[in-house]
């Protein structure tokens, strides 16, 4: 029980390496904030394994374990303790976390050795798992919150990591504010929450849901609007439709920067803050279709974007908004089981495929530009196969972990408690594409004949402490998916019933819909193999288009000469928002915050003070005027004013 | 009329006060016959001889001129100031004496009770400590407003010797008054009632120490605080002409005299009161032959006057010395008087150790050269006054022991 | 007209006196003198009011040393005629004329029986001189504490004074 | 015979105090000022035996012997302060020692 008594232990733990490297890691050999930075992580993993082992052996009663350490905020009616949750749920995103954040740590060591301010890469990582952990284990949505802008805060600091770079430090600003748009409904939704259930604590929250009707799409209530406003927040935050546009210029941040918080973990919170939310969201349909709405359509339009990028790594950017909006979509269909466990695997091959992407990267000294590679297969061949695998995973091939995620969230968009057809079918659309982009990268990348000067770039396979967490996380991509395997596959689906507890109320509040076991089973075969047969299309158009005729590529384009620029340009959305909300607000705070409001008000006032003050002290200044006896007349006067004073009290006393 | 009637002891005090100022106005005159015979002697010189047998009409001699000289005052000087210190000085030396009581606290004169003292004040000792101190002022005063440099640096330099020297004046007092437990001089005297033995010098045992240091230390500061030498820097004649009375003539200087001489019986009162049992006689009252002993003093003085007066003496010399025998001899039998006994004993002692300490005074004067006035001022504060502290920390534990072991 | 009052309007008169004449002397030796003659008379003055000890002290420490070190100082200085100049438009307009309403003021307001004012006059009737023991006792029990504080005041105050007096030594 | 009535003592003490303030600002040698400073403690002190004496209590007169040995402590350093001035500045009017101005 030491760890479920002393659940801070796991927080601490980051913590403890983020305050070591960051105070004093500056004139540390980079061993020892090695030691410090993995030290620390290792261990929290550590202590969360055994954190597992307890709670395991945890009473059902007793969950979810709740532990309040002390009284944070106390005003009035309005009450936060900072307590810690654990629960099915947090368990599953403590083991993704910490062990994903571990690999990423490892191999972090070896990507940014050559880096300037390793220190401070570390200790901004530990510091970014510390506000991860916190955001997963919180007990009541004010500590997540922290732990939700703690996140952000890391984001981006890391985004902005290289800070002499303009671009990044661009990268960072536009990220953080982008999610600020969000967070703002979030707050929103977290004051809405207090008011409507007078408590910030999950559990209160839950105990009172769950006694509350159902809203229908007839008529939205309180519920539906606090379900909406914490989903922009999961908008900003998961990069989903209209604020997905910082991620890409996210992968302006290191590598392993990427991997972690803009693929594995971070981007994720959104989907674990509405899996958390079930009980309300499943009482709002408005805001679950709203919600499966959100991720087909991301899921889609990302993945066209996707088509045509050439930056390596902001192909993945662009791959991870989809499969964000995948999840989205099966919490939207109420199958919160399914896009959790796409969460588990998607932060497996899509970690995996940054670190590769970056090993490759690192391989080709720096070179991000698919379109200048190509033939890499033969030089390093770990980060070949394991990319491989992790495609492979992605674009949901069984038995690699991504199919049956996959699978499951289409299955349940087709027949779930929440089915919507159209949903399924966007969902199939989007798959087609994800395949196709995905390979059409491996190609580029791998296969063909070099597109780059072989005198001047060297390409050489990373060291140990990179490939190390490749092939683990392509072990984990490869067998990832049988925790939930269905038992149609004959697996034993252990998955969900893990995850029962957690999203028992959905169940009995749309139960899925009856049928028979057979014709269950013949469904789940045709949608999958549905599923496998899209990501084969996907799979033989790539090859047609890179390997069997490579010029194709340039002649499709040239043919679809408007809808590519529109592709290619990201369908200009960056240029619209510049003009519709970026000048108009910057020309609102030059020409009126700043040389009206600040100079004018603000300075006016703070100058007008100081010059008032100067001027009364030049003027009093006379008082001083050495002369002793002039100094005796105003003690005089202080005297006279006294006395006088007190003879008019007694006066008053008198009478 | 019958305002006086209702206040009888306003008469009985103006009384007193016209004897005393009489007798003290004398004694003050024949005080410096007396030093410059003693002087004379020392010296091994004859002194005043040719003004009446033995010079014995001296004083009046110098009164008189005192009187006929010009009185000027220099130009410029602050005549106010100028005519007001010498009455300073001299009153303020008198007024000392009326606290001085030269007899037992109540004895029965014409039947009824009178005590041989002007003012018995509760205490005594801090109001003659008081009057002395504003003494001061006569000097310093007389220094400043006569415009000269000379007596402004004598002024300066008896101002603050005066003011240095009160400080151990008084502590040294304090011992005495830890040991007498009163401030009253009539207590204090009480308090040593006994042999001689029993006086505060002397005095050891039960709650008291021997004053001794304190009485040295005592007679040290009263010299300086009277200015006399070894300490009479204010008038250095040696360098300062005659210091802060320079610039005085005739009568005023005269009473700057009488004011020196006034002090010293103050301060000489003072002694015997504090340190040698005030009227209090030497032996043990178990001897009742001692109340003999006045009128056999002066039986005796007269005796050998009359021997003198026979042998030594020619033409009207012989006649004044004579009558001077007769009131000697006249007065020892009226001291044999039942009635009268009792009165003078108290007087008697009290004056005989008031001589003695007066003689002491000019012995000290004929002896000792003067000191230079760092010498002084470094004599006065890094030796006397620490010595006397030092004697007054004894003394008070001494006197708290006994309570001490009680406690601890 | 019992004694008392004659002693006390005597004693206040030329304590006033005193006073005036401190404020009207040019030469700083008269105002010297005439604040000594105001101590004296105050002096006098706590002997009718039965404080024997305090006027015993009254006249030794003030008129019997600081003033005396004040007329040292005077002759030390050999301080002349201070000359009147009027610099401070403040201290003529407004300083004294406000120094001379103070003086009413308290004056009139302390003149009329104060509340609980005539009650004290019928118990200061009855009691007779202050003790000088009972005094002491007051001192070194009751107030041993400030008593110590001003002996190392008093200490302090000489050092400061020795080390203004030597000067750059 | 009848006592003098305390509130005789206090207006003698408040004409004393008001004296002292006025020739606090009215004399200009700074050693006569200092006067003016001990008239006004004196003046002080006379109330508090008056009221010492009014109730019978000897705390008044406890403070009175306070007042004058810090008088006393304060003249010592106040003179040295005194003579080191008019060494420095050739006199002893105070409208002459007046550098400390804005």
């Amino acid at each position: 029980m030491l760890l479920l008594d002393h659940l801070w232990i796991v927080l601490a733990l980051p913590l403890a390496g983020a305050a070591i490297n960051g105070l004093l890691g500056k004139r540390w050999p980079q061993s020892a904030v090695n030691a410090v930075g993995v030290g620390s992580v290792s261990l929290a993993f550590l202590s969360v394994a055994e954190l597992v082992r307890e709670f395991s052996a945890l009473p059902v009663e007793q969950i979810p374990w709740v532990k309040s350490y002390f009284p944070w905020i106390t005003a009035g009616t309005f009450h936060v303790d900072f307590s810690l949750r654990v629960d099915q749920l947090s368990i599953v995103m403590l083991l993704t976390v910490s062990f994903v954040g571990l690999l990423i740590h490892i191999y972090s060591t070896g990507y940014m050795a050559h880096e300037g301010g390793y220190y401070r890469f570390f200790s901004y990582l530990n510091l970014f798992m510390f506000f991860m952990l916190t955001l997963v284990m919180a007990a009541n949505i004010v500590v997540m919150f922290v732990g939700w802008e703690g996140v952000g805060l890391c984001s981006y600091l890391l985004i902005g990591f290289w800070f002499l770079k303009k671009s990044a430090a661009d990268a960072g600003k536009k990220a953080f504010i982008v999610t600020r748009l969000g967070d703002f409904g979030f707050t929103v939704g977290i004051l809405l929450l207090f008011w409507t259930f007078g408590s910030v604590d999950f559990g209160v929250i839950f105990g009172k849901a769950a006694g509350m009707p159902a809203e229908s799409m007839a008529q939205a209530g309180i519920l539906t609007s606090i379900c909406l406003l914490l989903f922009t927040g999961a908008i900003g935050k998961s990069a989903q439709l209209p604020l997905y546009v910082w991620l890409p210029d996210a992968m302006e941040g290191p590598t392993p920067v990427s991997a972690l918080i803009h693929a594995a973990t971070m981007v994720t919170a959104g989907v674990y803050m509405v899996a958390r939310m079930n009980p309300l969201f499943s009482r709002a349909p408005i805001a679950m279709l709203a919600v499966a709405i959100v991720g087909a359509a991301t899921a889609l339009y990302s993945a066209t974007i996707g088509l045509t990028q050439r930056d390596i790594k902001k192909v993945l950017a662009y791959s991870t908004v989809s499969q964000l909006g995948y999840m989205f979509l099966a919490c939207g269909v109420g199958a919160y089981g399914a896009g959790i466990f796409h969460l588990m695997t998607h932060a497996f091959f899509k970690g995996l495929l940054f670190l590769a992407a970056g090993s490759v990267i690192h391989a080709m000294g720096g070179e991000q530009d698919m379109l200048k590679m190509g033939g890499l297969r033969k030089k390093i061949p770990v980060t070949f196969w394991t990319m491989l695998i992790a495609t492979l995973a992605i674009t949901g091939f069984p038995p690699f972990a991504g199919f049956f995620s996959k699978d499951e969230i289409l299955f349940s968009a087709y027949a779930g408690p929440y089915a919507n057809k159209i949903l399924w079918g966007v969902g199939l659309i989007a798959a087609v594409l994800t395949s196709f982009y995905m390979f059409r990268l491996v190609f580029l990348t791998f296969f063909g004949s070099p597109r780059f000067d072989e005198k001047t770039v060297h390409v050489h396979e990373s060291p140990k402490n990179m490939l190390a967490p490749l092939v683990i996380l392509a072990i984990l991509s490869t067998i990832g998916g049988w925790f939930a395997a269905p038992k149609f596959w004959g697996g034993q689906d252990f998955f969900h019933g893990y995850l029962q507890p957690v999203f028992a109320g959905v169940d009995k509040l749309a139960p899925a819909p009856e049928l028979a076991e057979e014709a269950l089973h013949s469904l789940e075969l045709q949608l999958s193999g549905a599923a496998v047969l899209v990501a084969l299309i996907g799979f033989f158009v790539a090859w047609w288009m890179y390997i069997r005729k490579p010029e194709a590529p340039a002649n499709l384009a040239r043919s679809l000469h408007g809808l590519y620029t529109l592709v290619v340009n990201k369908y200009y959305v960056d240029e619209i928002y510049a003009a519709v909300i970026v000048r108009p607000f910057l020309w609102l705070s030059t020409n009126v915050l700043w040389h009206v409001v600040d100079e004018g008000l603000i300075d006016g006032t703070v100058n007008g003070a100081g010059h008032l003050a100067r001027r009364a002290g030049g003027e009093l200044r006379e008082i001083q005027s050495g002369n002793a006896r002039s100094y005796a007349s105003w003690v005089v006067i202080g005297a006279v004013g006294v006395t006088v004073m007190l003879v008019v009290i007694w006066i008053r006393m008198v009478r | 009329m019958e305002f006086i009637a209702q206040h009888p002891i306003l008469v009985v005090s103006l009384v007193k006060i016209a004897v005393l100022l009489l007798l003290v106005l004398t004694v003050l005159a024949y005080l410096s016959w007396f030093e410059r015979k003693v002087i004379a002697h020392i010296q091994s010189r004859w002194g005043p001889y040719y003004v009446g047998a033995h010079g014995l009409l001296q004083p009046l001699a110098d009164g008189l001129k005192f009187l006929f000289k010009e009185d000027l005052t220099p130009p410029g000087a602050d005549r106010f100031v100028y005519v007001l210190a010498p009455l300073l000085a001299l009153s303020l030396a008198i007024t000392t004496l009326a606290l001085i009581p030269f007899g037992p606290a109540t004895i029965h004169i014409l039947g009824q009770p009178t005590q041989l003292v002007i003012a018995n004040v509760d205490i005594g000792l801090l109001f003659l400590f008081a009057i002395t101190s504003i003494g001061v002022y006569g000097v310093a005063l007389a220094g400043w407003s006569s415009n000269s440099k000379y007596p402004l640096l004598g002024g300066l330099r008896s101002s603050a010797q005066m003011i240095s020297y009160e400080v151990s004046l008084t502590v040294s007092v304090v011992g005495v008054l830890l040991v007498a437990g009163s401030l009253n001089f009539n207590e204090i005297i009480e308090g040593q009632r006994g042999a001689f033995w029993h006086w505060n010098v002397f005095r050891a045992g039960h709650g008291a120490f021997p004053q001794i240091i304190g009485f040295l230390c005592y007679a040290t500061a009263a010299i300086a605080e009277t200015n006399r030498v070894p300490f009479d820097l204010p008038e250095g004649e040696t360098e300062l002409v005659a210091g802060f009375h320079t610039e005085y003539s005739s009568f005023k200087f005269a009473m700057f005299f009488m004011a020196e001489y006034a002090n010293m019986v103050t301060v000489c009162c003072l002694a015997t009161i504090l340190f040698f049992g005030g009227w209090l006689s030497p032996f043990p009252e178990s001897w009742t032959w001692q109340q003999y002993l006045p009128a056999a003093a002066l039986l005796v003085c007269a005796a050998y006057l009359a021997y003198d007066t026979a042998v030594n003496m020619r033409g009207i010399a012989r006649i004044q010395l004579a009558v001077v025998t007769v009131l000697a001899a006249g007065i020892g039998v009226l001291c044999l008087i039942p009635a009268v006994m009792p009165v003078i004993q108290g007087p008697f002692w009290f004056l005989a150790k008031v001589a003695f300490f007066l003689f002491f005074y000019v012995w000290t004067r004929g002896t000792l050269p003067r000191f230079r006035y760092d010498q002084l001022m470094a004599f006065g504060w890094k030796l006397l006054l620490p010595v006397s502290l030092v004697n007054l920390l004894v003394t008070g534990l001494v006197i708290i022991w006994p309570q001490l072991g009680r406690h601890g | 007209m019992s004694v008392p009052f004659i002693l006390f309007f005597v004693f206040a008169g030329i304590a006033v006196a005193g006073a005036v004449l401190l404020i009207v002397a040019r030469e700083p030796i008269h105002s010297a003198l005439s604040l000594i003659l105001v101590m004296v008379s105050l002096a006098v003055l706590y002997l009718l009011l039965g404080a024997e000890f305090i006027a015993a002290v009254q006249i030794i420490v003030y008129a019997g040393a600081i003033m005396v070190l004040f007329v040292f100082v005077i002759m030390l200085l050999n301080a002349g005629v201070e000359e009147r100049t009027d610099w401070s438009k403040l201290a003529k307009y407004a300083g004294l004329p406000l120094a001379g309403f103070l003086l009413i003021e308290l004056a009139y307001w302390l003149a009329r029986p104060a509340a609980g004012m005539t009650a004290a006059l019928h118990a200061a009737r009855g009691m007779g001189a202050a003790p000088t023991r009972a005094l002491s006792e007051m001192l070194f029990r009751d107030y041993l504490f400030p008593f110590e504080a001003t002996s190392i005041l008093i200490l302090i105050a000489i050092l400061g004074a020795l080390v203004l007096a030597k000067g750059d030594e | 015979m009848s006592a003098v009535p305390i509130s005789y003592y206090l207006v003698l003490s408040a004409i004393l105090f008001g004296l002292g303030v006025i020739a606090f600002v009215f004399k200009r040698n700074i050693i006569t000022i200092f006067m003016a400073i001990e008239l006004m403690l004196n003046a002080v002190n006379l109330a508090f035996v008056a009221f010492a004496r009014a109730h019978n209590q000897l705390d008044g007169l406890v403070f009175v012997f306070f007042v004058i040995v810090v008088a006393a402590a304060e003249a010592a350093v106040g003179l040295a302060i005194v003579i080191t001035i008019a060494q420095n500045r050739q006199s002893l009017n105070i409208e002459r020692v007046n550098l400390l101005k804005f």
